[in-house]
């Protein structure tokens, strides 16, 4: 009803499809919040050219990204769309559209770091972002995994970068789209690796017996990829159309 | 100086999320941790036990689990189960929460209070409720502020811990600018901001204790 | 007239293993001033306070003006009144403490008009020439805006006293009034104490003042162990105590 | 059943971690805040302000923000300036937080000693060090116990910033596995584990009370 | 045995705005036991105080056992002794309070041997037979594991005074030693005075105790406002005060 309604939604007489869609509002460029405090980023851009589709009012509710499940299982959100990786794990539990986006687990490290390969991390210190799936695709790598000093979870990937520039981390594994991100701010300061540990595919999650919601979705996604709608919204934060049929 | 002017505005936003979380489980958290110590000072057996039990758990858990549950487990509790909002679930996980430790304050500060006092309101012929409103009450204001102000300094700062119901307080507004503009500035301004807050706390109660002094024991 | 204003019989008083007051029996009658004498630990205080109901006593019966405190039937159980009967009767009786007691966060009025603005339920203005000609009484209608811990101890005192007087009681109980105080204050209160036997108002005073016994006194009770072992008019008592212990706790007064 | 044996490996872990840093700060910061609270009521002017800025300054500022300097800003101030592993810097930063609140709790017991106590010391020939340490602070030890234990079971709990430096404590544990397994029972798990040592810090105040009710006042 | 053991001359002492002591001048020789009466806030407490340093003089001179604590020079400037000669010095005193100044966390028996062990370096073992000796002395070897908070007023006076003669000194100060106690209390610590007196310590007594004053003092000085206005032998001052303050204020007492 009206109550549960995020303090993040539109006020607007909601339809009576009004969609929530749970996102981490730290999480640049996928959602962040612009100088104007409003939610901006590739996703929030997407979803919003899906709920135009959809006839239905999108309302975009911050999660803490490490409540997510709790936070649809709960029903307090319907969607989660927000660089969502899909994994084996997360497939028992949510239910996913096709891939919309290919990422990679890239590396990253100081400009001046004598890391070149995935072999040159062997004993040293890795960081990753907790909770993210990052630490699956290392795990899975498990000859790497296991040559590692230490694999360290940050709480943020900002956390991580810092103390990469402190020297007390050799190497970052990050989702290639906010690895990006974040170099590009500081140019001339990290490098990422040509190995990396793998790619993974970005959906957006719904509620196992959501299915109703998940068949208007992807017909949707399905569209936008189609006409090309998609591919603008890539280019506009991406410079290039890294959509995935 | 510019980028400055330009991240003020979410951080003064976040400010107002803090103060709103602080001030309203601040009023609601005295008087029922009041209620809860007058409870375990008591003479009835079974709620002093119930009130010990609670202070217990409420000390002893992380105020961030708590929060989680009352959000996400609450409504699934029988009978009490009721599915809250974020903003009124992390009011009701602070008050509960500060309840429990402004219980302590109150119940030490009570039992400080001079059995004399009692005795005199006694044959005047105070009834106990009167005697504690007029008589200890007042006088255990006076003797509790050094410890409700470290109390109250903590609870401004523990707001922050409603990140976990993704509420945009100044901490995390703050982190949200650093995440977006990979620089550390948003951090000192929120620790400014976080001073200025407590340095009108601490003068608040330099005041309430100076107005008290007036009279001495 | 009848009855005794404070009629104590047979009054027992177990704390855990010790019996403190072993069958303590008294009558005072209206308008006397008895003083209560005896070495420490003999049960004065707890006598009093059993009065007041500030203790309970184990068994025993207690009348104050003719109304049943608490009464021990012939099977032993001892009975008091109903709560709302105890706060009634005991509202009779002001009684002022050794230490005082003073409520330190209200000034030496307010401490004054509490209890009838609280209790009785009167308005300031109703209660406050009261308070006035009372502060006049003990002479601080000029420390009527100071905090008690502004006061000196015989100040303080006094100012107890007028509390007690402001509820208006029929009787007044005195725990060692003076022996917080200096020879000096000591006399300041006396003197105030004196001026309240004049106008006959019921006192039971617990002293270690012998001067002061023997001047204000109509009675003079001596408590030894949890007894009264004598209680006779103050002259007579301090003139030829009949029972040797008196006689020696006399004695050993300086 | 099978379920919670396998979790309950990392929690036992992050438990350790818990505890090392709750007890390693405990330690230092105790005796710390000790000094701090001697020097703020010292009669040296300069020094006594220092202090005053300190403690405003340290429960002024989220716990949070000071260890994310202590780690990630502290290299780069001049003189002092040292680059610290994690744990070290966690370390430092709960030391230098909790001996300010331990601080103000020392001050407060400290000014409550009755000035008699001095005097009696000093007529009998003791120097003021020898005052302090054989006549105040046994008597400030009784006395500061109760706000000593509300301010010690909420370091318990605060070690669990440290996740910010990627440290795996407790409920940085509990958390991780609750995101792997989208369960929330490590959370019910974590909070059996915090009710534990809590109850142990509470009985072991509790022991000290008692011991040092031998004597009253 | 040339110079008196305390030689206080023109002691100004100034709080504030209030000057509490205006040219106090005493000596007291080897043996003397001297009592200091007079109306409260007279100064007696604060002349003491100044003696042993507790508070600092702001004009005058003081000298203990020969030794100048402090002198002020012909231009008015006030000059104590180094802080070390200060502590030398001050140890020759022992002081009794009104209010005992017991160590609570300490058993009866580790107040009196803390001094002696942290002030003079002597081992447990060195101390433990005068300290005994002491408590035997005051009547309470029974007392020694006892708290304080265990003791009864006079008892816990009397350790205060046992805790101070441990430390072995050359002149007493008592400020007040029983006026926190009742009368029975009072009896048992001015024995232990007594005997003092009786075994020749120099003694400078305040008390409200008349009796004691006339009974055990050489000499008596009486205080009013700042001043020493009559210092004469006790039987004499008693008989016929010659200054008409001290005459009014005897009357007074009862
Ligand atoms: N609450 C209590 N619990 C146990 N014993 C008590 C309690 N109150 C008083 N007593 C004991 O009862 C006895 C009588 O005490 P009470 O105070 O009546 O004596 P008192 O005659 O007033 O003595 P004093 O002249 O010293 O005031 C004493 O031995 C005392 O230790
Ligand atoms: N620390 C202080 N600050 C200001 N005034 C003080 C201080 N100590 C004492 N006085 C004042 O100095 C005067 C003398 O005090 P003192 O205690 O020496 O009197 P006293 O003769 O010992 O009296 P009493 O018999 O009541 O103990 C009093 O008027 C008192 O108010
Ligand atoms: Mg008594
Ligand atoms: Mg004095």
């Amino acid at each position: 009803g009206r109550k549960d309604e995020a303090p993040a939604g539109k006020v607007a007489a909601a339809p009576a499809v009004a969609i929530v869609v749970g996102l981490d509002d730290n999480f640049p460029p996928m959602g962040y919040r612009d100088e104007k405090n409003a939610l901006v980023g590739f996703d929030i851009d997407l979803a919003r050219e899906a709920g135009k589709r959809l006839g239905a009012e999108v309302q975009f509710k911050p999660i803490d990204w490490n409540a997510k499940e709790a936070e649809l299982n709960s029903k307090r959100v319907d969607v989660l769309w927000n660089g969502l990786t899909i994994t084996e794990a997360r497939k028992e539990k949510i239910l996913f559209t096709t891939p919309y986006l290919e990422n990679r687990q890239i590396i990253v490290v100081t400009d001046q770091s004598p890391l070149r390969t995935k072999a040159d991390l062997a004993g040293k210190v890795v960081g990753v972002q907790d909770g993210s799936s990052a630490i699956e695709a290392v795990e899975k790598d498990a000859a790497t995994a296991r040559s590692l000093k230490e694999l360290k979870k940050f709480g943020d990937n900002v956390t991580a970068l810092m103390d990469l520039g402190a020297g007390r981390l050799d190497a970052l594994v990050v989702d290639e789209v906010v690895g990006r991100y974040y170099t590009a701010r500081k140019p001339g300061e990290y490098r990422v690796l040509d190995e990396n540990f793998g790619t993974e595919d970005y959906g957006v999650g719904t509620r196992k017996d959501d299915t109703e919601l998940m068949a208007r979705l992807q017909k949707t996604l399905d569209e936008m990829k189609n006409d090309g709608a998609a591919a603008a919204i890539s280019t506009k934060w991406f410079g290039k159309d890294i959509i995935k049929k | 100086m510019d980028y400055l002017i330009r991240i003020m505005g979410p951080l003064i936003e976040g400010t107002g999320v803090t103060l709103q979380v602080f001030l309203i489980s601040f009023v609601f958290a005295v008087p029922l941790g009041l209620v809860l110590a007058l409870v375990r000072i008591s003479r009835f057996a079974v709620p002093r036990a119930l009130v010990n039990g609670y202070i217990w758990l409420m000390r002893g858990t992380p105020l961030m689990l708590q929060m989680l549950f009352i959000y996400f487990a609450l409504p699934f509790v029988p009978v009490i189960g009721v599915r809250l909002p974020d903003f009124p679930a992390a009011i009701v996980a602070f008050v509960l929460n500060y309840a429990a430790y402004f219980a302590e304050i109150f119940r030490a500060g009570i039992q400080s209070i001079d059995r004399g006092q009692y005795e005199g309101a006694r044959v005047l012929g105070l009834s106990y409720p009167q005697t504690m409103r007029r008589i200890v009450l007042p006088q255990v204001f006076k003797r509790i502020l050094p410890p409700l102000s470290n109390e109250t300094i903590t609870l401004v700062k523990d707001t922050s811990l409603i990140y976990v119901l993704a509420m945009n307080d100044l901490l995390r507004a703050a982190r949200g600018i650093v995440q977006r503009d990979f620089t550390t500035m948003p951090f000192v301004v929120a620790a400014a901001f976080y001073l200025a807050m407590t340095l009108v706390l601490t003068l608040g109660f330099q005041h309430l204790e100076k107005r008290y002094a007036v009279y001495d024991g | 007239m009848g009855s005794p204003m404070i009629d104590a019989r047979g009054v027992h008083k177990r704390f855990a293993a010790v019996e403190v007051l072993r069958g303590v029996s008294l009558a005072v009658d209206k308008g006397e001033v008895v003083a209560v004498i005896g070495p420490s630990g003999s049960g004065k205080s707890t006598f009093l306070r059993c009065l007041n109901h500030l203790e309970t006593v184990s068994r025993g019966s207690i009348d104050i003006e003719g109304q049943s405190l608490v009464a021990t039937g012939a099977d032993g159980a001892c009975r008091y009144a109903p709560d709302a009967d105890i706060r009634r009767i005991c509202r009779r009786m002001g009684m002022v403490f050794q230490h005082f007691n003073l409520f330190p966060h209200l000034t030496v009025l307010q401490n004054i008009i509490e209890a009838p603005i609280t209790v009785k339920g009167l308005r300031r203005e109703e209660i406050l020439p009261t308070a006035e000609e009372l502060l006049r009484k003990v002479g601080l209608l000029d420390k009527q805006a100071s905090y008690p811990s502004r006061l000196s101890g015989g100040q303080q005192q006094r100012v107890a006293i007028a509390r007690a007087l402001a509820m208006d009681p029929d009787i007044m109980l005195f725990d060692e009034p003076t022996s917080a105080l200096d020879p000096e204050l000591t006399g300041e209160v006396l003197r105030t104490i004196r001026e309240l036997a004049e106008e006959h108002m019921t006192m039971l005073v617990v002293t270690h003042e012998m001067a002061f016994a023997r001047e204000v006194a109509t009675r003079v009770v001596f408590m030894d162990g949890g007894e009264i072992l004598e209680a006779r008019p103050a002259r007579e008592l301090f003139a030829a105590p009949e029972h040797p212990r008196t006689r020696d706790f006399l004695e050993n007064m300086l």
